[in-house]
C-alpha cells in the first residue's frame, strides 16, 4: 500500500494530486526549484525538498536528483503529474528499476504510446480506426496515387522530416498530387537532406474528441466518457467541455468500445486518455494515447463522481476497479476554462510576472485548480497555465453561465489573461450551439468579437470610473490641505 | 474637470458638487446627478455605492493627467485635464514633430534563442529581429518600422524584460 | 416571469440568492441597515438600498420600508430567505395584496404550518404520525393516566404555559404520574398563574431527520430526500448530512411518501421541510413544517444535482416540475458544518468583532456559503452564523475527510468559532459509525474530547513555535543594529 | 533562551546556532538541530520551512516576555525567559499576595437585558450578577468569586465589550 508518495512536479498539479493524498491519509513530498520557494505545492505538501535550479533540465527533468529524495525521504510511490517527466519511460524504469511505485503506465506501455508509428500499428491489429492514408512510407508516386484513390481526395502530403507546416501539401486530385509530390520531396531533401513521404486523408471541421480510460493491473478496462476539447490556439486547447454536444448515448458506447480495445492493444494501465479526430460525418479516428493524467481531467470528474487521483492510487496499489462500465453514469455537464497567462491580442504571447493580487471564484459547482496566491510570481520558465476553472450544471446552460459568473468575478492582477477571450466565446451563438471545431477561433472571428466586447465593457464602467477618478481627485487635494486644516472625514478613511 | 477614457470617443465632465459628510457626495457627470457614498478608501483604491449601485476601484497608477485604475475588474485608462481640448492639440502636436519611436521594445519577457540581423543592417517593418523563447513558447520580436538596426542590445541566451529595448531602427 | 428580486434578508443566504439570480440574468435588490454598509450581499447586488438601523425591528423586520423599496425599485419578486419575514404569513399577505411574487408558501398555507396544533391535526388527518399522545389538553389526571397507558411509558407531562425546562415532567409509571400531574400543575400555576397540561410519548435516542419537500401550485408535489441533523447544542443544529445513516431506500421511500401527503394537507406550495423525530426502534414522527428556504439546503443540492433557489424561482412563476419523484435520484453523501461565532468552553456564548484576516476552503467538491471577507464584522446584532462549510463524496467516508481537510484550512481571526469542536466530532468513532442522536455532544464527551484534542494539536506544533519565536526574537534584536550597521538580509524582509 | 507553551507541561531550550546567509538558519532547539529557512517574513508574521516543512505563523501581540501567535492555524501563546524558572517563581508569588481578582469581567459583548443583583447585596460564587443578550441569545454573567457587589458599572439596555468590567465583588 502506498503510503507516501512524491510529486515529481509543481503548480497546479502537484496541488491537485496533494489534495487527494491529505484526504486520503498519505503523506506527500515535493521537490521545487530555485523559482518554487514560495510556492504553494511546496507549503501543502508534508515535506518539500530542493532539487535545483529553475530551468527544468536542471529541476524538473532532473530524474538522478529525483530519484535521489525518493529514495532519502522513503516515498514508496511517484505522482509524475503531468508534462515533465510523466511520459517519459526511461524515468519510469528508473522508478521500477528502483521499487518505487511509479503511479501511471508500465514504461513498456508507455515506450509503445509514445512512438506514433507502433502505436498506429497496434490500433490497425486491434481494428481501431485511425487517420486513413498509407500504412507507412510510401516507396513513389504511383503508391500514392493509388492510395489516394483509395482514400479519396482531399489528402495531405507529409514528408515525416517535416514540422511546423514545412514539408506537407493538401492536394485534391491525381495533376495536384503528382505535382505536389515532387515539391515535398525537393522541399525536404532542401531541408534536411532526406524524403520519405506519407498519404494522409485530410479531415475538414474536424472536432477534437477524447475518452478518458482506465484499465487495473488485472485487465478490467473501462472508459470514462468523452471530453470534446475542439476549442484550440496552435494545437493548444484553451477549452474543454463534457459531454460532447455531438456525441449520443450510442455514439458513447460505441466508440466507448474501441476505446477499451484500444487500452489493451498497448496492455495500458493506470489512467490516460485517447484522442481522437471526428471529422464532420461523423467518423472517430484515433490519434494518440496520452498515457498520463490530462489536465482537463476535472470536468470528467464532474460528471462522473469519481476521484482519478484516488482512482490512480488505488490502481497503482494493485487493487481492482470497484466498477464495471455498466455502473458508470454521466451526470450533468461540466466545462473547463484554461486560464493562461497570455496577451490574446499579442498572438497569444506570454506575459510572465508578479501578480501582486488576485481573486478565485467560488461557489456550488465552480471548482478552480490554481496555483495562483495573491504575492506569487507567474514564472516565465514553466508553462503558461495558471488556473483550470471548471463548473458543472444539470444543463449545459446552466453550467455555461455559471462559467460566465466565476469568469466575471475572477481578477489576476499583473500579467495578461485569456479570461475576456473565453467570456466573448461562452457568450457567442456558435459556442452556444455547440458548433465546434479545431478551427472555430479564426472560423468565427473571436478576437474581433472580443474587440469590440471589450469596448462595451469599458462604455458600461464609463461613468462609475469617471466618479473614482473625481473622488481620487478630491482626496489628494484634501490631503494636501490636510496638514493645516484638520480633515477628521478623509483621515478616517486612510488606512 | 474633463475626463477621456481610451478606446472611448465620448468625453465626459466630471465635478462634486455637494458633500453631505459621512462619505456622502452629490456628484454631478455632464447633465445628470448622482448619489456616491464612500464605503472605504485609501491610496490605492476605493469601494463606493454610486446611485444604488456598487462599485470597486483599485487605482493602478496615476500621473498629474492620467490615471490608470481597474473598475469592477475591468481595467480603464482616464486622461483628465481642466480643459481637454488643449491636451489633445498639445499631445498630436508632439507626435507631430517626433515621429515614430526608434526604438524597439520587446513586449514580452523572455529568453534570446536567436538574433536574425547584425548592426547595420536594414530591415522593413515586420522583419523578424530576434526570437525569444518564454514559457517553453518561442515568439518573434519583429520590426515595427523600416530602418537600419543601430545599438543592438541584446545577446544569445541573455534575458529581456517587458519593455526593454532590443535595437534601435533609424 | 420574474425579472427583479429584492432579497429581504442579509448575509450568507442572501449572497446564495444573489448567485442564482444572476446566473440566470434576473436582477437583484438588496437591502441593507446601518450595520451592513460594507457586507457582501450590498456589493453583490444590481442594486442596494439602506433600510433603516442596526437593529432587526428597524431595518430587516420592518415591512412597510422593505415594500417602500420593492415599489420604488421595481422587483417584481421578494425572496424571504430564512428567518426574518420568512415565516411571517402578514408579510407574504402584504405582498399578495401588492402583487409582488412572494417566493414560497402562500400566505394561507404559511399561517396554517405556522400554528402547531392545526397542523398537527391536519397532520393526523392525513395520516401522518405525529408523536403520540393527548390530541389537545388533558381535563384531568384520570385521562392523562389513560393516555398514558394507551402510548406506553415513558411519557412527558407538559404545560403548555411552560418553556425552557419548567413545567415538564419525565414520568415512567403511573404512580410518578400522579405525582408528576400536580407537581407540574402547581409549577405552572405558581410561575403564570394557571395550568393546562397535554401528555407526549417521551423518546429516547432520537435522530433529527427532514425532508425537503417541493410542490408546484400545480399540485405536483416530490420530496427530495432527507437530512440528519441529529447533532446539536441547546435544539440549535450543528452538522447536518445527507442520506442519514438509517434511512435505506426502502424507509426513504415510504416516509417520503408521507411528506408529499404533508405537503398536500396543507396545500404548500415552493420548497419547503418537513421536519421529524426518528424514535430509536425505527418510527418516524412528524414534528413541523419549516415554510421556506432551509440553512442546510445546499446538501440536498449537492446529492440531487438541482440548484433549489432556480426551483423557488421557477415554481413561483407558475412552471410545472420538470421532473417526476422517479426522476430524482441520490447520488453520493454530503456534510454541512455550521460555522458559528460562539466559543464552546463558554457554553456556546457568542463571539462577535473585527475579522482583519480570514482563509475560506476551497477545492473539488467543497463548497462554502459565507459572508466572511478579510476586513468584515461579525456583528452582534445579528445570528452567529457565519458560514456553512459542505462537502460531498462519492462515500461517506470521502465527503468526511475532505471536511476534515476544508477544517483545517478554514481560518477565521478575531473571534472564536466553533471549528475546532467539529474537528472533533468528524474523528470521533461515534460519528464515523453513524451513532447520532440529538443528546449526541453530551452523551459521548464530545466538548471533553475536544480539550484533549487541542492539547494534541498544541503539543505537535511546539517545536514549530517555538522555532517561529526564536526567529522573531532575532528580527528585532536585528532590526535594532540596523540603524548602524547596514544588515541588509534582513532589511530586505520588511515589508 | 526558555520557552514555556500554555496548557503544556514541557520547556523548551530554543537558539540559533547558525546563520548561513540568504535567509538560511541551524536553530538548536532542546538536544536537536534543525535546518530553517525564511521565505517571507515582516512584523506580522512569517512563514519559513522547518527541516523539510513549511510552516505559517502570525505575531497577534508580543510583549517582553510573552507572545500570542497563530502558527498553521493553531493559536499557541509563549511565555519566554533567559532562565524561566524564575519567572515561575515571581509568578507564582504574586498570585498568592494579591488573591483573586476582585473585578467581575464581562466575558462575551452584549446587551445588558436585566440585572440581578444592587451595590451592596453579597452574591455567592455562580450566582446570577446579570443577564446579556448578543446574536438573539441570552447570557447570564455569574459571580466568578462569593463577595460584596460593589461599583455595579453596568445599566440596563447598555452595551458591554468583551472583558469590560460589570462590578467588584468584594
Amino acid at each position: 500500500m502506498i503510503e507516501k508518495v512524491l510529486i515529481a512536479n509543481r503548480g497546479e498539479i502537484a496541488l491537485r494530486v496533494i489534495r487527494t493524498c491529505t484526504a486520503l491519509g498519505i503523506k506527500t513530498v515535493a521537490v521545487y526549484s530555485d523559482e518554487d520557494y514560495n510556492s504553494l505545492h511546496v507549503k501543502k505538501a508534508t515535506e518539500a525538498y530542493h532539487i535545483g535550479e529553475a530551468a527544468p533540465a536542471k529541476s524538473y527533468l532532473n530524474q538522478e536528483k529525483i530519484l535521489e529524495v525518493m529514495l532519502s525521504s522513503g516515498a514508496d510511490a511517484v505522482h509524475p503529474g503531468y508534462g515533465f517527466l510523466s511520459e517519459n519511460d526511461d524515468f519510469a524504469r528508473l522508478c521500477e528499476k528502483n521499487k518505487i511505485n511509479f503511479i501511471g503506465p508500465s514504461a513498456d506501455s508507455m515506450n509503445l504510446c509514445g512512438d506514433k508509428m507502433r502505436c498506429k500499428d497496434a490500433m490497425l491489429k486491434a481494428q481501431v480506426p485511425t487517420v486513413p492514408g498509407s500504412p507507412g512510407l510510401v516507396k513513389d508516386v504511383e503508391e500514392a496515387l493509388k492510395i489516394a484513390n483509395e482514400i479519396k481526395y482531399p489528402v495531405l502530403l507529409k514528408s515525416v522530416y517535416g514540422g511546423g507546416g514545412r514539408g506537407i501539401r493538401l492536394v485534391t486530385n491525381d495533376k495536384e498530387l503528382k505535382e505536389g509530390f515532387e515539391t515535398v520531396t525537393s522541399e525536404s531533401i532542401s531541408a534536411v537532406g532526406k524524403s520519405a513521404i506519407i498519404v494522409e486523408k485530410f479531415l475538414e471541421k474536424t472536432r477534437h474528441i477524447e475518452y478518458q480510460m482506465c484499465r487495473d493491473k488485472h485487465g478490467n478496462a473501462v472508459h470514462i466518457f468523452e471530453r470534446e476539447c475542439s476549442i484550440q490556439r496552435r494545437n493548444q486547447k484553451l477549452i474543454e467541455q463534457t459531454p460532447s454536444p455531438v456525441v449520443d448515448q450510442e455514439t458513447r458506447d460505441r466508440v466507448g468500445e474501441l476505446v477499451v480495445k484500444a487500452a489493451e492493444a498497448v496492455d495500458y494501465t493506470n489512467l490516460g486518455t485517447a484522442e481522437f479526430l471526428r471529422s464532420d460525418d461523423g467518423e472517430f479516428y484515433f490519434i494518440e494515447i496520452n498515457a498520463r493524467l490530462q489536465v482537463e481531467h476535472p470536468i470528467s470528474e464532474m460528471v462522473s463522481g469519481l476521484d482519478f487521483v484516488k482512482l490512480q492510487l488505488d490502481i497503482a496499489n494493485g487493487e481492482t476497479l470497484p466498477f464495471k462500465q455498466s455502473d458508470l453514469k454521466m451526470n450533468g455537464y461540466a466545462i473547463e476554462c484554461r486560464i493562461n497567462a497570455e496577451d490574446t491580442f499579442l498572438d497569444f504571447a506570454p506575459s510572465t510576472g508578479p501578480v501582486p493580487d488576485v481573486t478565485i471564484p467560488s461557489g456550488p459547482n465552480v471548482r478552480c485548480d490554481t496555483y495562483l496566491y495573491p504575492g506569487c510570481t507567474v514564472s516565465p520558465f514553466y508553462d503558461s497555465l495558471m488556473a483550470k476553472l471548471c463548473t458543472w450544471g444539470p444543463t449545459f446552460d446552466e453550467s455555461r453561465t455559471k462559467m460566465l459568473t466565476a469568469l466575471n468575478d475572477f481578477y489576476i492582477q499583473g500579467v495578461e489573461t485569456s479570461i475576456p477571450l473565453y467570456k466573448t466565446i461562452l457568450n457567442s451563438e456558435e459556442y452556444k450551439s455547440g458548433n465546434l471545431s479545431t478551427d472555430f477561433l479564426k472560423r468565427y472571428d473571436m478576437i474581433e468579437k472580443l474587440t469590440e466586447d471589450l469596448k462595451t465593457e469599458k462604455v458600461e464602467k464609463s461613468e462609475a470610473a469617471v466618479a473614482a477618478a473625481i473622488i481620487h481627485s478630491e482626496f489628494f487635494k484634501n490631503r494636501t490641505q490636510t496638514n493645516e486644516t484638520s480633515n477628521s472625514n478623509w483621515k478616517n478613511k486612510l488606512d | 474637470m474633463d475626463y477621456k477614457i481610451s478606446d472611448i470617443e465620448k468625453n465626459f465632465d466630471g465635478k462634486i458638487i455637494e458633500n453631505n459628510g459621512n462619505n456622502d457626495y452629490v456628484i454631478k457627470i455632464d447633465d445628470r446627478e448622482h448619489q456616491l457614498r464612500i464605503l472605504t478608501m485609501d491610496s490605492k483604491g476605493i469601494e463606493f455605492i454610486l446611485d444604488q449601485k456598487y462599485h470597486k476601484a483599485k487605482y493602478l497608477s496615476t500621473l498629474t493627467n492620467e490615471m490608470n485604475m481597474v473598475i469592477d475588474n475591468v481595467p480603464i485608462t482616464l486622461n483628465m485635464n481642466t480643459h481637454f481640448d488643449k491636451i489633445v492639440y498639445k499631445n498630436s502636436g508632439g507626435v507631430g514633430s517626433g515621429g515614430v519611436q526608434t526604438a524597439l521594445k520587446s513586449q514580452i519577457p523572455g529568453k534570446v534563442v536567436s538574433i536574425a540581423v547584425n548592426e547595420g543592417d536594414s530591415v522593413k517593418k515586420g522583419d523578424v529581429v530576434c526570437t525569444l523563447e518564454s514559457m517553453k513558447m518561442q515568439v518573434a520580436v519583429k520590426a515595427h518600422k523600416d530602418g537600419v538596426v543601430k545599438n543592438l542590445k541584446i545577446k544569445p541566451t541573455a534575458t529581456v524584460a517587458k519593455g526593454d529595448i532590443i535595437a534601435d531602427l533609424e
